[in-house]
């Protein structure tokens, strides 16, 4: 059985992945840890879908989709960097990542904007079983998007220093900072728009 | 995953044969969590948890049903709870050989010394205080309930310091002392604490201290990253001396 | 580490474009078609625009297109995987 | 800038620890301090109408709190590099500060453990706040200790160019003696030396405030000094390998 398992694991040509082979294992890792948040978030929506819809209601859905929007343009920025460093401009690079970290920053604000207005609204964490989830799974990204915006300042480092400026380290990043916007394109349609 | 990690380094050129005394703090450190997994799992019940919505009775009933593993087990954790430092000592022994600061390996010490006894210490001495008496005040005996779980479970801050120390160190370090894929695994650890930390908010559902995302995960991904470390320090120590 | 790709800013730019158009719909057909009551088509409907738009965040920005063929597969299992379960799940309220 | 363990060592703790203020000030029982004359009923009813906001700063508090030790551990590594006739001062710092910061953590479960149930009986929910409240300010002889040994250490230091100006061995003796009298706070239940009185409460916070802020100025200068003495070496740049 380990014998088969070690056939299993991809080595040579194989591991030629954008970025680095150990941050993809961490981006799967994640995918699939959030994939049974969603799993646990399933489970209690199914038995009592009439009061997660009804709490879902209070959300504000085009902030939900305005945020969504600026993710998806952060991502869209970091990829354009890649594309950039991988041409040699580490200058454009550099400014695009400065505005994804804008942007992403843009996003947190907006988010704890959003649960300030909910928590004064009395829609607290313990309030009920959606907005549980809702401020647990909407907190834990929010983590991610800040290892995230440390993780882009490290390559804005990266990209500053002449010395460094590896390729895989400004992919690597830029495969996290996709990941996380992955999650949230799936946390966007279960908690705002899947009624 | 093993296909691409550089062989370590070797242990000052040592022959695997003479390093004793890490083959020593090794064994005692899998003999201490293999212990730790008998004690709370087996003797003690306190891992699976019991729920937090128990009412007082049926928390004086927990304590008397146990009464006896729990006072042999968690007996035995007092002398084991040493492993435990020995634990530690093994991994910031690692950490010393990293081209990082030994800044990281302090902090890594006192975390984890600090962790153990909130963390461990606390919730197997409130536990037996519980059984001591016979004869306890049920609503002591609630008290005495909450903090062993509340502090087994709910104490994050001492752990995430420790996990990022790591995570921080791993990823600075050019001898690739752990291969660079460990600090993602230990990152994974950093969000499972988080996600403990509604434990003392919740008193049922998935974030309660026996909650399937504050609990089960997070024992189940801490298993993962032990047997993981467990794993790598063994090949460090293993490792043949260099050849030139 | 890819090298050997013609920068393709174009490509990027309208799959940028799609997301964000997606989202949009997306949006829009819950706020349209929402009625207060557990609603199971719309609620497929939005899933589906969903797991497309994360498919393409996947296969275009992460570059798992010039991956090898193994990370890709891995990839569309868990989305697969989240979808099927949300799915039937969410599906699963009408007959009770 | 270079990714020197130090450095970023001492940016975790400034950025955590400016995180602790603010889950201190939004504790409901800090401004102003709550009184240890409070009867069990007044605490009880305080717990259960402010769990909430007590929850949310004691989490903080749990997380944000053990993430000052990386300034501590940066001293404790400064002090090995004091030309003393050995570096037994820097353990016993190491170990001063693993207490330390185990009281902090206790202190901040017990608060939690109070506020768990709202419905619990008065005397308990008391005995849980004086426990805490007590392990919070009394203990103050670990940080004693940690700046006596580094006072001892900066005094005897005979290197030609001696890490620590003189004046931080003086700071750290003054802040030292001026935390002491806090621990009366486990004795006395009113006047200026209960654990919300002036010298208690008011002065310890403000010198323990003040410690780390001068502490952090003062290492980030010596650090500086041994980056730029290690630099003339000329030890590689510590590049972070992210692969």
């Amino acid at each position: 059985m380990r014998r088969r398992l070690l056939a299993m694991v991809p080595s040579g040509e194989d591991l030629d992945v954008p970025g680095s082979i150990n941050m993809w294992l961490f981006v799967v890792g994640e995918l699939f840890i959030f994939a049974f948040y969603f799993f646990v978030f399933m489970m209690y929506r199914t038995h009592a879908t009439a009061d997660f819809v009804g709490s879902q209601r209070h959300l504000n859905l085009a902030v939900g989709a305005g945020n969504t929007v600026i993710l998806l343009t952060s991502s869209y920025l970091v990829a354009l960097a890649v594309q950039a460093a991988r041409e040699g401009s580490h200058d454009r690079a550099r400014r695009l990542v400065r505005w994804t970290v804008a942007l992403g920053v843009v996003f947190m604000t907006i988010k704890l904007g959003e649960w300030a207005y909910e928590v004064r609204h009395g829609y607290t964490f313990p309030s009920d079983d959606f907005f549980m989830f809702y401020f647990a799974l909407t907190g834990v990204h929010l983590f991610h998007v800040l290892m995230g915006l440390g993780i882009l300042g490290l390559v804005l480092h990266e990209l500053r220093t002449p010395a460094l400026q590896r390729q895989f380290v400004v992919e690597a990043a830029g495969t996290y900072w996709h990941m996380v916007d992955v999650v949230w394109i799936v946390l966007f349609a279960l908690l705002y728009v899947l009624r | 995953m093993t296909a691409t990690v550089r062989p370590a380094p070797v242990i000052g050129g040592v022959a695997p044969g003479d390093r004793l005394d890490l083959r020593i703090c090794w064994w005692i450190t899998v003999g201490f969590y293999g212990l730790f997994g008998v004690i709370f799992v087996l003797l003690a019940r306190v891992m699976p948890p019991p729920g937090a919505d128990l009412s007082t009775e049926q928390i004086v009933a927990f304590y008397a049903d146990h009464r006896t593993t729990i006072k042999i087990g968690f007996g035995i954790l007092m002398v084991a709870i040493g492993g435990a430092a020995i634990a530690s000592g093994i991994v910031a022994y690692e950490m010393t050989r990293m081209s990082v600061g030994k800044v990281f390996v302090y902090t890594y010490i006192v975390s984890l010394s600090v962790g153990a006894l909130p963390g461990c210490l606390l919730a197997a001495i409130c536990c037996l205080t519980a059984t001591f008496r016979a004869d306890l005040d049920p609503q002591v005996t609630e008290l005495l309930f909450d903090i062993t779980f509340l502090s087994f479970v709910g104490s994050l801050g001492c752990f995430v310091a420790n996990y990022s120390i790591l995570a921080l160190a791993i990823l600075l370090d050019e001898n690739e002392v752990f291969p660079k894929w460990m600090a993602y695994v230990t990152i994974w650890q950093i969000v499972t604490e988080l996600l403990a930390a509604p434990v003392f908010i919740f008193r049922t559902g998935p974030f309660s201290w026996n909650g399937v995302i504050s609990f089960w995960e997070g024992t189940a991904l801490f298993g993962i990253y032990m047997m993981l470390l467990i794993r790598l320090v063994r090949r460090n120590i293993t490792t043949p001396a260099a050849v030139s | 580490m890819i090298t050997n790709r013609r920068s393709d800013t174009g490509r990027l730019t309208s799959v940028w474009l799609a997301l964000c158009g997606l989202t949009v719909v997306s949006a829009v057909a819950a706020a349209a078609f929402d009625d207060g009551r557990h609603n199971v088509t719309v609620g497929l409907v939005v899933l589906l625009i969903g797991a497309c738009k994360a498919r393409l965040v996947l296969q275009e920005f992460m570059e798992l297109r010039h991956a090898p063929r193994w990370l890709g597969r891995l990839t569309d299992a868990w989305l697969l995987g989240v979808v099927a379960f949300v799915a039937v799940m969410h599906a699963y309220q009408r007959h009770r | 800038m270079r990714f020197d363990a130090q450095r970023v060592s001492l940016w975790m703790s400034a950025t955590f620890g400016g995180i602790l203020v603010v889950a201190f000030l939004i504790f409901p029982g800090f401004f102003p301090p709550m009184s240890p004359t409070m009867s069990a009923q007044e605490v009880a009813d305080f717990y259960a109408d402010n769990a909430p906001l007590i929850r949310a700063s004691m989490i903080t508090f749990d997380f944000c709190g053990v993430m000052l030790l990386p300034l501590f551990t940066v001293v404790i590594h400064q002090l090995k590099r004091i030309r003393t006739s050995t570096d037994v001062f820097a353990y016993c710092y190491l170990s001063a500060v693993t207490s330390g910061a185990a009281l902090l953590a206790l202190a901040n479960l017990f608060w939690l453990i109070g506020a768990f149930r709202p419905e619990r009986d008065a005397h308990l929910v008391q005995l849980m706040n004086d426990l805490a409240w007590i392990t919070f300010t009394a203990p103050v002889g670990t940080m004693v200790a940690q700046n006596l040994c580094f006072a001892l250490a900066v005094y005897l230091d005979q290197g030609e160019r001696p890490v620590f100006p003189r004046w931080v061995g003086h700071f750290n003796i003054v802040t030292g003696l001026l935390v002491i009298p806090a621990a009366c706070a486990s004795i006395f239940t009113s006047g200026p030396l209960a654990w919300d009185g002036l010298i208690s409460y008011w002065l310890r916070l403000a010198t323990l405030g003040t410690y780390m802020i001068v502490m952090f100025v003062v290492l980030r200068r010596v650090v500086a000094e041994e980056l730029a003495e290690e630099a003339g070496s000329a030890e590689g740049d510590l590049a972070l390998a992210v692969g």
